[in-house]
C-alpha cells in the first residue's frame, strides 16, 4: 500500500448531501464535526467540492428532483469511492413510503456501501458506520494491489 | 473580541469538551430508543404491531407462522412496543450497528402453543386492551 | 377558529380580502380542497396579534378561472402557486408563476392532491 | 451602466446544510432581483397524511422537519383531538408546554452558531453547538430520543418526567443560561457581529405584515404577534409575553431569537416548578368526527398552522400544513434588493430558513 493510499484512509474527506431529509440526520452530521463529538480527531474534514471528497455522506429519501443531483454528484466523486447512507429514509424510504414524490432509499439511483440505521441516527452511530466504511475503503486497495 | 476572553481562558484550563466516542462509550440513558427486539415466546402473530407500523417495517405471515422485520426500515417510534397486546415487543437502549447489506429478521413466533394453556387459565381475567 | 367562516363567491374575494388587510389583518395561508365536482378554496387571515381568525371561503368548479390575490399582497404567491399545480386550480394573474413547478419535478404526477389521482401514488420504501 | 449577471445562490451552499436555489441578479455587486426556487425537498407529506389511518400521521408530520419536530407533533395531535374534541389533563398540557418550550431552545442554539458560521465566527459556532448538546441530552433523558421524539400521541403523551429527572433539568436548564449569557454578550457587543449584522436586510412594520411574515421575523419588525397569546397548551397559565424588537434588521431578528432563548429557559422553569399531578394520557376512542378545525402553534421559526377535515373514517378527509419558513420566503424578495452581494448568506440566514419544513 502506498503512503499516499494510506494516508486518505487515515484522513478522509466528506462530502454530505442532503436529499430531500427532514433535517434530524443533517444536524447529526453537524453535531458529530461540534467538540462533543468531534471526527476532525479522525481526519475527516466536511468538504463542499466533491472532487476533493472520497466519502459521500448521503441523508433523507430520494426525491424525483434529486435524484439527478444526486446521480452528477456521485460522477464527480473520484474513484475509489465510498457512500454512506445516514438514517432510515436513505437506507430504504422509511417513513416517505408512501409519499408520491419519494423514489426509496438511496441505493435505487447509486450504489450505497453502508447504511446506517436510525431516526434521526445518533452521532456515535454516524462515526460507527464511517469506520465500517473506511474498513471496507481499505479492504478494496487491497484487492486491487 | 475581548467579550470571548472568558470562555477562552474557561476553555484553556478546563477539561477536554469532547467524548472520545470509540474509546469512551457513553452509555445512553435508561428508556432511550434504540432498537426493536422480539419475543418469539410471546408472540402470538396477532397482526397488531403490522397493521399499526407506519414505516411498514413490519410483515407477516400466518401459514408459514412468520414474523418478518426490516431493520432498515425502522424508524424506532415504539409504536409496536406501545400497542402489543402479549408485551412481546420491547425497546433496547442500545443502539442499531452500521451494516453493509439490509438484513431481514425472520421470526417464528410460538406465543400461541404456550399462550394456549395460560389463555385458558386466565380465561376470567380481563381481556388485553387493544386500540 | 372557524367560527368567523364567511363564504363569499370567488368575485368577492379581492375586495373582502382587501377590507381585511387595510384593517389590520395578515394573511396566513389558503386551503383547498377536493369536493368531487369542485374545489372549496378558503384564505385565512388573522386579526389583533393573532388572537382572531378571519377565513373567507368559496367554492368554484373545476374548469372555472379564479382571481389571484397576489395582485394585492405577495403574500400569496406561494400558495396560490402550489394550489395551482397540486389541485389544478386554475388562478389568472400569477404576480410570479413558476409555471406548475414550484415544488413538483418534472417526472412527478400531475395534481396530485386530487382524490383521483390519489390511489395510483408511488410506492416507495426498498 | 453597469453589467448585470444572473447567478444561482444554491441549491449547494455551504452556508446552507439545506437545497434551496436563489437565482439572483446583480448590477455590479448591489442585488437588483431576487427568485426563489424551491421544490428539492419535495415528499408529498400532506398526500400521505391522506391515505394513512390518523394514528399514523403523527410519525409522518414529525418528520416535516428534524429541528422543530417536536412542534410539528404537538400541532397535529391537536388539531386531531379538536375534532372530538378532546379535554385533555392538565399534566399533559404542562408536559408538552415544556418539551416545546426544550426544542426552542435547540433550535435557537443551532440557528445562532448557524449565524455565527455565516459571517465566519466559526469558534462561536462551536460554543453554541456544545450548549446545545446539553439541551439534546435532556430530551432524550426524558423523551428517550434525541432529535425526533415521538412522545406524543393522541389524547396524551407516553413519556413522564420523574421528580429525579425534573431536578436534572432544572439543574442542566441553569447551566445552559450561565452558559449561553457569557456568549449572548459576544454576540450583542462584539464589534464584528454588529457591523455584518446592524442594517442589513431591513423589514418595516407594514412591509412585514402586508407579506404574512411569521414569527422572530415579523416580531423583529415591531409588531406583537405570537400564536402563544391564543393559549394553546399550559400558555394561558405561564407567565408570557412576546418578545418584540423595533429595528426590522437581521441584527434585530438576533435579538430577538437571543431574548426567547431565556425566555424559553424561564417558561421551562416555571413550568417544572407549577407541573401538576394527574394522568398523562386519556383514552380516545372512535374515528375522527367529521368536523374540520384549525390549530395555530408557536414553532421555533413563527407561527406553525395545521388545517384539518376529519370524515368519520380512520383517514382525515385533508390535512394542510402553512409551515413559519412558506409564510418568510416572500420576505426575501423584499429585503435582498439593494444588499450586496457578500450580505446575501447572513439575510438569507436571518429568517432561519427551514426547506423541509416549507416544503414538506
Amino acid at each position: 500500500m502506498g503512503l499516499i493510499e494510506k494516508s486518505r484512509i487515515k484522513s478522509p474527506w466528506i462530502l454530505h448531501f442532503d436529499n430531500s431529509s427532514c433535517n434530524g440526520c443533517d444536524i447529526e452530521i453537524l453535531a458529530c464535526l461540534t467538540p462533543l463529538y468531534d471526527v476532525e480527531r479522525f481526519g475527516m474534514v466536511n468538504m463542499g467540492n466533491p472532487k476533493h471528497a472520497d466519502v459521500l455522506l448521503i441523508t433523507g429519501p430520494v426525491n424525483r428532483r434529486t435524484a439527478r443531483v444526486l446521480k452528477n454528484l456521485y460522477a464527480q466523486v473520484p474513484d475509489p469511492k465510498i457512500v454512506i447512507a445516514v438514517g432510515t429514509c436513505a437506507s430504504s424510504g422509511g417513513v416517505f413510503h408512501n409519499c408520491y414524490n419519494v423514489l426509496g432509499g438511496v441505493d435505487k439511483v447509486i450504489p450505497v456501501d453502508v447504511y446506517i440505521p436510525g431516526c434521526a441516527a445518533r452521532p456515535e452511530a454516524i462515526i460507527d458506520g464511517v469506520v465500517l466504511a473506511l474498513q471496507k475503503l481499505a479492504s478494496l486497495r487491497g484487492d486491487k494491489k | 473580541m475581548p467579550w470571548m476572553l472568558p470562555t477562552i481562558l474557561k476553555n484553556f484550563f478546563g477539561g477536554p469538551a469532547t467524548r472520545l466516542y470509540p474509546a469512551e462509550v457513553r452509555e445512553p440513558f435508561e428508556h432511550a430508543r434504540g432498537q426493536v427486539s422480539f419475543n418469539e415466546d410471546k408472540c402470538t402473530l396477532c397482526g397488531t404491531c403490522v397493521r399499526r407500523c407506519p414505516a411498514e417495517a413490519l410483515s407477516q405471515d400466518k401459514e408459514k407462522n412468520e414474523l418478518v422485520f426490516y431493520p432498515a426500515r425502522c424508524i424506532i417510534c415504539e409504536v409496536c412496543a406501545d400497542i402489543c397486546p402479549r408485551k412481546a415487543i420491547d425497546l433496547i437502549y442500545k443502539w442499531r450497528l452500521p451494516f453493509y447489506t439490509k438484513p431481514v429478521e425472520v421470526y417464528k413466533p410460538r406465543g400461541k402453543e404456550s399462550g394456549k394453556a395460560e389463555k385458558e387459565a386466565a380465561a376470567t381475567r380481563e381481556p388485553a386492551l387493544n386500540n | 377558529m372557524m367560527e368567523n367562516l364567511k363564504a363569499i363567491t370567488k368575485d368577492e374575494l379581492l375586495n373582502e380580502g382587501e377590507k381585511l388587510l387595510t384593517g389590520g389583518a395578515k394573511f396566513i395561508t389558503a386551503v383547498c380542497r377536493d369536493l368531487g365536482e369542485q374545489l372549496e378554496v378558503t384564505y385565512f387571515f388573522s386579526l389583533k396579534g393573532g388572537t382572531e381568525m378571519y377565513p373567507l371561503r368559496y367554492t368554484v368548479n373545476k374548469e372555472e378561472e379564479v382571481p389571484s390575490f397576489s395582485q394585492i399582497t405577495l403574500a400569496t404567491v406561494l400558495i396560490e402557486n402550489e394550489m395551482k399545480e397540486m389541485f389544478g386550480l386554475k388562478v389568472k394573474d400569477l404576480a410570479l408563476d413558476f409555471g406548475g413547478h414550484l415544488l413538483l419535478a418534472q417526472d412527478s404526477p400531475v395534481t396530485p392532491l386530487l382524490k383521483t389521482t390519489g390511489k395510483t401514488a408511488s410506492k416507495g420504501g426498498d | 451602466m453597469a453589467a448585470r449577471t444572473t447567478v444561482p445562490f444554491g441549491p449547494q451552499h455551504p452556508v446552507l446544510p439545506e437545497p434551496i436555489q436563489l437565482k439572483i441578479t446583480y448590477e455590479d455587486e448591489k442585488v437588483v432581483e431576487v427568485v426563489p426556487a424551491i421544490g428539492y425537498g419535495h415528499r408529498g407529506i400532506e398526500k400521505a397524511c391522506e391515505l394513512n389511518e390518523y394514528t399514523k400521521n403523527i410519525y409522518l408530520c414529525e418528520r416535516i422537519c428534524g429541528i422543530c419536530s417536536y412542534i410539528h407533533s404537538v400541532s397535529v395531535v391537536e388539531v386531531t383531538e379538536k375534532l372530538w374534541p378532546v379535554e385533555l389533563p392538565p399534566r399533559v398540557k404542562y408536559l408538552r408546554t415544556i418539551w416545546a418550550e426544550m426544542s426552542r431552545t435547540h433550535s435557537h442554539l443551532l440557528w445562532l452558531g448557524l449565524l455565527a458560521d455565516a459571517f465566519g465566527f466559526e469558534s462561536m459556532f462551536l460554543q453554541f453547538w456544545r450548549i446545545r448538546e446539553r439541551v439534546l441530552d435532556l430530551l432524550e433523558m426524558t423523551t428517550g430520543q434525541r432529535v425526533i421524539q415521538s412522545v406524543n400521541v393522541v389524547g396524551g403523551v407516553r413519556r413522564d418526567i420523574s421528580p429525579e429527572q425534573k431536578k436534572t433539568c432544572i439543574e442542566t436548564l441553569n447551566t445552559v443560561r450561565k452558559e449561553s449569557e457569557a456568549l449572548i454578550k459576544v454576540l450583542t457587543k462584539d464589534y464584528t457581529v454588529k457591523s455584518r449584522t446592524i442594517g442589513k436586510g431591513v423589514l418595516t412594520k407594514e412591509q412585514a405584515l402586508q407579506l404574512g411574515c411569521a414569527g422572530p421575523t415579523l416580531r423583529g419588525s415591531g409588531v406583537r404577534e405570537d400564536a402563544r397569546l391564543t393559549k394553546y397548551d399550559a400558555y394561558g397559565e405561564l407567565n408570557y409575553e412576546p418578545v418584540v424588537e423595533e429595528a426590522g434588521d437581521s441584527y434585530a431578528r438576533a435579538l430577538v431569537r437571543a431574548r426567547e432563548l431565556f425566555q424559553a429557559i424561564d417558561l421551562q422553569l416555571e413550568a417544572l416548578a407549577k407541573l401538576p399531578e394527574g394522568e398523562i394520557a386519556v383514552r380516545v376512542r372512535g374515528n375522527p368526527p367529521a368536523n374540520e378545525d384549525v390549530m395555530r402553534t408557536e414553532a421555533p421559526r413563527g407561527e406553525l398552522f395545521y388545517y384539518a377535515k376529519g370524515n368519520g373514517t380512520r383517514n382525515l378527509e385533508r390535512l394542510k400544513v402553512r409551515t413559519p419558513t412558506f409564510a418568510n420566503i416572500p420576505s426575501l424578495l423584499v429585503m435582498l434588493p439593494g444588499c450586496e452581494l457578500a450580505d446575501v448568506p447572513v439575510i438569507v440566514l436571518s429568517i432561519d430558513p427551514c426547506i423541509s419544513c416549507t416544503e414538506r
